[in-house]
C-alpha cells in the first residue's frame, strides 16, 4: 500500500481528500500501515482466511440454491469480502456486531461458523435460528453478534442500544459496528441511528459499502451528494474513506476507525466504493450493471487483490494458498454433507409461542 | 392453461399499464420499480412505456409515500409500490396519520394506491412474508383491497385508482405466479362487494386473498363426505360487505373465517364480531375462526406450511364446525 | 380527597422511581424526559435523583426503540416514553418488527417498555389523542398493558418493567390528574388478570382504560332502574384474560364491549369474537360493541365528546341490550 | 444590512462562512441586499405588517388561552416572525407551502387570515377545519396551503410530492417550502424527505428555524455537528445562512434562495438561528432557556429590530408604524368577537366520515 491511499484524517467530517477507487498495489515486506493503523502479518493472514472461507461458502449457497435445496432469497456478498472482513476481524468478544446482507466475511472473521451458516440456509432445527429465520437474518443476540431485521437501517439504533447499555456498567473499550449499503443510507432509521450516535458519542463504526446499487437501483436515483462521506461532517462523526476491494487498505482503515472508536473518539463512519460480482440475491443476473463499470478497478475481485497482497508482502505462500483453498473447499462440502443429514424443523414439537416470559399457551391468563 | 394466459401478477402490470395509458394523472413511485421492472416485475417494461412516469424511489418509505399524498393533493392519482407490504412499516407514518386523515382534516381527498406484495411464501421468512391488512383496515378512512384472483387483481387496482381514498392494495405473492385465467374480465363487481365463490348450504368460510383457494380446496374436500360448503371471498376488508355475509350465514347457520394473518384484531375478529352483533340469531353454531399462529412467520417451509391455514387445517376446522 | 392524594401521573413516575431505584438495569429515554420532567411530568425530578439514568432523547422514535431493544439485548431494563402514544407510529417498525420478533427468532428476550401516554383529552385533535392498543396487540409477542386505576398504573408498570417481553404501557392521559387514590398498593393482581370492577348480574360491561370509569358510571346511572351491571376491566389487553370475561358472561347472558379506539379490529373486535366462539352458549342476547366514531379523533370538544363513548352513550347501548 | 452578512454562497453544500447570529444594522436607503438578492421598501412592508399580525394575533390567542376560550395547545412564534414571514412573502399563488409550529406570520404572509386563524384555534364551524382538527394543524391542500400533521418531519415529503406532481404537469416556476424547528431534522421523515428531494432536484427550500431548544431539550442533546449547515452538502443542496431575527436578511437571503429554487437550481437548505420568546407552548415557561442567552442578541426581539431597520432605511415613518399597530389591534379584537360568537360544530350535523368517495354510512358496501 502506498502512502497516498492513506486514510482520510481524524478530524470530525473529514472530506478524505479525494475518490479512493483504485487498488493500490501493495508492497513491501512486514508490517504496513497508514499512522495510527498497523496491519500486521498475522491480522492480514486471518482476514483472508476468512474472505476465502466466504467465497467457497457463498458458492456452495449458491450451488444449494440452485439445486433447490435452499428454498427463499440467497443473498452473497462476492467482491465485497474485503471491505466486510476488515470490520469483523478488528472486532473482539465484548463488541456488539450487527452485519448486514453482505457479510458473509465479516461474521466468519467475528465467530460465525461455516456450519452454523449452512445450518441457517438449510433451515436445520441444530442451527441458531432453528428454521425460524434464515439466511442472512442471524446471529446470536446474546453473545453481542445481532440477528439482523431486513428493514435497512434498523440495526444502526440496536447496536448504539448495546454500547449505551456497556456505558451503563461503566464497561469501556468495546465498540459497536455494523454495515450498510448505499441504499440503506435513504432510510430514515440510519439518519436517526447516526444522529443518536453521535449525540452520545458513542463507540460505533458504521461502514457503508458504496457498491453503486442498491438492487437495481444506480446511485443517481439515490443520493445526491455525490461522496456519502459528506454526510459525515453532518453528524458531526469522523470520517475514513477506505478502498473497497482492497484488503490491505481496508485492514488499515478499519483498524483505524476501530481504535479510535475504542479510544472513545466517538462514531466512525466508513466510506468505501465497490462492486458487487454478484446479483442483488441469486435470482438476480445484475444485467443492470454496466460492463464498463465491471471492468473498471472497481470490478477488480478482492480475494484476488487480497491474493497477490499477501503473496508479495510475503505474508503467504503461493502453496498456503493452495492448501487453505482446498482445506476450506473440504470443510465447506463436509459441513453441506452434514446438516443436510440433519433434521428439519418439527412444526409438532415447536410451543408456536412469540413471548419469552408467557410460555407455552402463557399468553392466555389463567 | 394456454400458453397466453394471465398470471395474477401480468393482471397487475396490466391493470398498471391500462391507468397509466388512459389516465395522465397516474404515476407509479417504488424502488427499482423503472428499468428493472420491480422485485418481482409488476412494472416490467412500464418505464419505456410510459417515460418519466415509473420512477424508482430512494430506500425512504416514509418519504415515498409522503410524496405520494402530496402529488395526490396536487390532483395527481399516484400508485406507490412497496417492495414487500413489510417494508410498509416504514411508511406507516405517513399512511394513517396523513393520508387517512387528510380528507377528515381538510376536505381535500387523497387519492393513492399503495400496493403490498403480502403474504407467504416458502422460505420467505419473517420479514418478506406479512399480511398487513389488520393493521391499515383499522384506521378510518382507509380502504383496503385483498383481490383474491387474477380478474379481481385486474379490476380492483384500477377501481383503486380511480377511487378518491387512500387504498392499501394487498396483492398476494404466493397468487402471483400460480394464479391464472385465459383472460381479463370487461366487468367488476361493484366496489365493496364480496362475492360468493362457492355457494353451499351446510356452512359459510368467509375468506380471502390467498386464503380463498384454501377454503375452496377445503370445501372440496367435505365434499366428498356430503357436506355442501359456501365460501365467500371478502374481495376487499374494509369495507367490509357485511350483508353478504350475513346473507350467507342465513342460508347456512355456521360461520368459519379464515385469515392469514394473526387472529387478534384481525379480518377473522371483525368479521365474528359483526355477525355475533348483526347476525346473532342467524347462528345456529359458535361462529370458529382460524389464523396463523402466534409466531412471526416462520422460515422454514415446514413451519411455514404449518404456521399458516391451509386447505386440511380448514376442512378440520370445518369438520369440527359440522359438529357443533 | 386528601391533600397528599396520588394521581395516576403520579403513580407512574413513582412506580418508575422505584424501578431506578431497586434495579441498576432500569434507565429511561425520552424527549424531554431529563431536567424538564417530561411533557406530562410523568419522570420529574427524576434525572436529578438518578443521575445519567434519565435520559433526553432526539426527535428519532425509531431510534429510540432500537437503542431500548439494543440495551435490553445487552441485559438493560429501558423504559421509553413516547411523548404522545401517536408518534409511537414512528417507531412502528422497531417495534412489531425487531422488538416483537426477537425472541422467537434468537431466543434472547427482549425486555423494553415503551409508554404510550394514551387516549383523547378535550381539544387534543387527531394527533395527540390516538389509542393504538389494538395495533400493538396483533402482534405476537407484544404484551399491551392498559391500566384505568392509579393503583394499576403503579403496579403494573413494575410488572412491565420485571416482565420478560416488550411491552405497550398504555397509560390515559385523561386519567393523568383527575384520578386519584390515598396510597399506592402493596399488592397487586397477578398479570394478564382482568378485574370485576363492579359486579353485577344483568349484563356485563367489558371496558379498560378510560373507558372502565365511563362504564361504571353508566353502571350507576342503570341502577336507578333497578339493572345490575356488571363492569370488567381487562387492565391487559394482550393477554386477555379470556377466563373472567367468559365467567362473567356466563352469570349476566349479556355482553357490551367498550373501546376507545375505532371498533375495526378493535379491542372490542377481539373480545366478541372470544366470547362469541368460546362461549357462545353462555349469551342469552347479541352481543354489542360500542366504540370511537369512524373519524379522526376531532378537536373541538363538542366533537371529541360525541366521538368517543361516554358513560351516557354506554347507558344508551346498555338499555338496548337489556331489550334484546 | 452590511455586505459581511452576506447569504452563503450558491456552491452546493457551501459553509456559508463564519455564523451568522448577531443581527446586522441595516444603513442606507433604497432597495438593498447581497448580490443577486434585492429586498424592497414594498416586500419589506408588507412583510413587516404581516409580523405585527402574527404578533398581535398570537398576543390574542394566548389570551383566549389564559382565559380557557381556547381548549387544546397554543404553540406561538413570538421571536420567530422574521424567519416565518420571510419564507411565506417570497411565496406565490401556485407555490406549495407547509408551514410548521411557529409559522403564523409566514401564514399570513402566504394568504391565511387572521379571521381563519382564530376560527380554527376557537373550533368555529365556519373555520376552515370545521372544529375537526385545531390550532397550528390548519391549511388548504387544495390552495398550496397545507395542513401540517402533529408528526415533525413529514410535511418535507409532502411538498415534494406536490412539486412532483407540477412537474409530471409540465408547469414550472412554482416552488415548495416549509420550515422545521433543528429538533425537528432529527427525525428520519425529514432525511429521507430531503435526500428524496436532492435526487429529484425539486424547487424545493426548507428553513431550519434553528432556536436552541426542542421543547426543553439543547442542541447538545440534539445534534452533533454543531452546525446544521453541514448538512447541505451531505445531501447535495445549496446551504444558505441568515440572521434569524433580522427581517432584512432574512428577506434577502429567503428570496436568494426562492429565487435559485424557482430557477431550477435545486434544493435549498436555509439556517437561521434565533430564539423563541416565549415558552414551547402557552403552558409552558421556558425556564430552561437561560437567562444569559435571553440577554445576548440571538434574544434581540425580531420585531423590534424590524421595525428599527424599516425607520432607518425611511420604508415606514412612526407614524404609519403607530397607525398599523391599532389598526391591527382592532381587526384582531373585532375579529375575535365575532368568532366567538360563531357556532361550534353540532355534532349531530356531523357525517362521521373518514372517507371522501365513500360518503354517508358508505363505508359499508351496500
Ligand atoms: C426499509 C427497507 N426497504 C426496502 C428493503 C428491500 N431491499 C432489500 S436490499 C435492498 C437494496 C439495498 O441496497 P444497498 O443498501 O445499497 O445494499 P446492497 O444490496 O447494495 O448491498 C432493498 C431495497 C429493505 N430491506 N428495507
Ligand atoms: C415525530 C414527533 N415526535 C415528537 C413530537 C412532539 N414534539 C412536538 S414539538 C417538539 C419539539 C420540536 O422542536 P423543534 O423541531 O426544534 O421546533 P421548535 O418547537 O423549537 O420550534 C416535539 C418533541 C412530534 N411533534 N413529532
Ligand atoms: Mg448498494
Ligand atoms: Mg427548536
Amino acid at each position: 500500500m502506498t502512502k497516498s491511499s492513506t486514510a482520510a484524517p481524524e478530524a470530525k467530517g473529514a472530506k478524505g481528500g479525494k475518490k479512493k477507487t483504485a487498488p493500490s498495489a501493495p508492497k513491501g515486506k512486514g508490517t504496513v500501515g497508514t499512522p495510527g493503523a498497523t496491519v500486521s502479518k498475522e491480522l492480514a493472514r486471518r482476514a483472508y482466511r476468512s474472505m476465502l472461507e466466504a467465497r467457497l461458502l457463498e458458492e456452495k449457497l449458491a450451488a444449494l440454491y440452485r439445486s433447490g435445496k435452499i428454498v427463499g432469497g440467497v443473498f452473497l456478498g462476492r467482491g465485497q469480502e474485503a471491505l466486510s472482513v476488515a470490520l469483523g476481524v478488528h472486532l473482539r468478544r465484548g463488541d456488539v456486531y450487527a452485519p448486514l446482507i453482505r457479510d458473509q466475511a465479516g461474521r466468519l472473521a467475528f465467530g460465525d461458523t461455516i456450519l452454523d451458516t449452512l445450518r441457517t440456509y438449510l433451515g436445520s432445527s441444530l442451527g441458531s435460528m432453528r428454521g425460524r429465520d434464515g439466511n442472512i437474518h442471524r446471529g446470536r443476540p446474546s453473545e453481542g453478534y445481532h440477528a439482523m431485521i431486513s428493514h435497512l437501517g434498523a440495526m444502526v439504533s440496536t447496536v448504539c442500544g448495546g454500547l449505551m447499555a456497556k456505558r451503563f456498567r461503566g464497561e469501556t473499550g468495546a465498540v459497536g459496528a455494523t454495515c450498510i449499503g448505499e441504499g440503506g443510507t435513504s432510510t430514515g432509521s440510519f439518519h436517526e441511528g447516526m444522529n443518536m450516535a453521535a449525540v452520545e458519542k458513542l463507540p460505533l463504526v458504521v461502514v457503508v459499502a458504496n457498491n453503486q446499487f442498491s438492487y437495481s437501483t444506480p446511485n443517481d436515483r439515490q443520493f445526491a451528494c455525490g461522496d456519502l462521506m459528506a454526510r459525515a461532517e453532518g453528524y458531526g462523526v469522523t470520517g475514513r474513506r477506505a478502498v473497497g476491494n482492497d484488503l490491505v487498505d481496508c485492514l488499515a482503515v478499519l483498524g483505524e476507525a476501530v481504535a479510535a472508536a475504542r479510544a472513545g473518539k466517538g462514531p466512525q463512519l466508513v466510506v468505501a466504493d465497490l462492486l458487487r460480482l454478484v446479483g442483488h440475491g441469486e435470482h438476480d443476473d445484475a444485467s443492470y450493471i454496466p460492463s464498463a463499470l465491471k471492468k473498471s478497478p472497481l470490478g477488480r475481485d478482492c480475494l484476488e487483490i487480497a491474493r497477490e497482497s499477501l503473496l508479495e508482502h510475503e505474508w503467504l505462500t503461493a502453496k498456503e494458498a493452495a492448501d487453505w483453498h482446498a482445506a476450506v473447499e473440504k470443510e465447506v462440502e463436509e459441513t453441506a454433507s452434514k446438516v443436510l443429514r440433519e433434521p428439519a424443523p418439527d412444526p409438532s414439537e415447536e410451543d408456536w409461542n412469540a413471548f419469552s416470559a408467557l410460555g407455552r399457551n402463557g399468553e392466555e391468563a389463567r | 392453461m394456454s400458453k397466453t394466459s394471465i398470471t395474477y401478477l401480468e393482471a397487475i402490470r396490466l391493470a398498471q399499464q391500462k391507468a397509466l395509458a388512459e389516465d395522465p394523472r397516474v404515476f407509479i413511485y417504488g424502488q427499482d420499480i423503472g428499468g428493472f421492472g420491480g422485485a418481482f416485475k409488476a412494472t416490467k417494461n412500464l418505464a419505456k412505456e410510459f417515460p418519466g412516469r415509473v420512477l424508482d424511489a430512494p430506500i425512504s418509505e416514509d418519504a415515498m409515500v409522503g410524496l405520494a399524498i402530496g402529488a395526490a393533493v396536487e390532483g395527481m392519482r399516484p400508485i406507490v409500490e412497496m417492495q414487500f407490504a413489510d417494508f410498509s412499516t416504514c411508511g406507516f407514518n405517513q399512511i394513517v396519520n396523513q393520508a387517512a386523515t387528510l380528507h377528515y382534516r381538510t376536505g381535500t381527498p387523497c387519492p393513492i394506491v399503495v400496493r403490498l406484495p403480502s403474504g407467504g411464501t416458502p422460505g420467505s421468512g419473517p420479514f418478506h412474508s406479512q399480511s398487513m391488512e389488520a393493521i391499515y383496515a383499522h384506521y378510518p378512512g382507509i380502504v383496503v383491497m385483498t383481490p383474491a384472483t387474477v380478474e379481481d387483481a385486474y379490476t380492483m387496482l384500477l377501481e383503486a385508482v380511480a377511487l378518491d381514498d387512500p387504498v392499501i392494495f394487498c396483492e398476494h405473492k404466493f397468487l402471483y405466479y400460480h394464479l391464472k385465467a385465459e383472460k381479463l374480465p370487461g366487468e367488476a363487481l361493484p366496489f365493496g362487494k364480496a362475492r360468493i365463490t362457492r355457494p353451499g348450504r351446510d356452512a359459510t368460510v368467509v375468506a380471502y386473498g390467498a386464503m380463498v383457494h384454501e377454503a375452496v380446496a377445503a370445501a372440496e374436500e367435505l365434499s366428498h363426505d356430503g357436506y355442501d360448503i359456501e365460501v365467500v371471498d371478502l374481495r376487499t376488508v374494509r369495507p367490509i360487505d357485511t350483508d353478504t355475509i350475513l346473507a350467507s350465514v342465513a342460508r347456512t347457520g355456521r360461520l368459519l373465517v379464515v385469515g392469514e394473518s394473526w387472529p387478534w384484531g384481525g379480518v377473522a375478529a371483525e368479521v365474528i364480531s359483526r355477525v355475533a352483533t348483526e347476525g346473532f340469531g342467524l347462528l345456529d353454531a359458535p361462529p370458529q375462526r382460524l389464523n396463523a399462529k402466534e409466531t412471526p412467520v416462520p422460515y422454514h417451509p415446514a413451519l411455514w406450511g404449518t404456521h399458516r391455514p391451509t386447505a386440511s387445517s380448514v376442512a378440520n376446522s370445518l369438520r369440527q364446525l359440522l359438529e357443533l
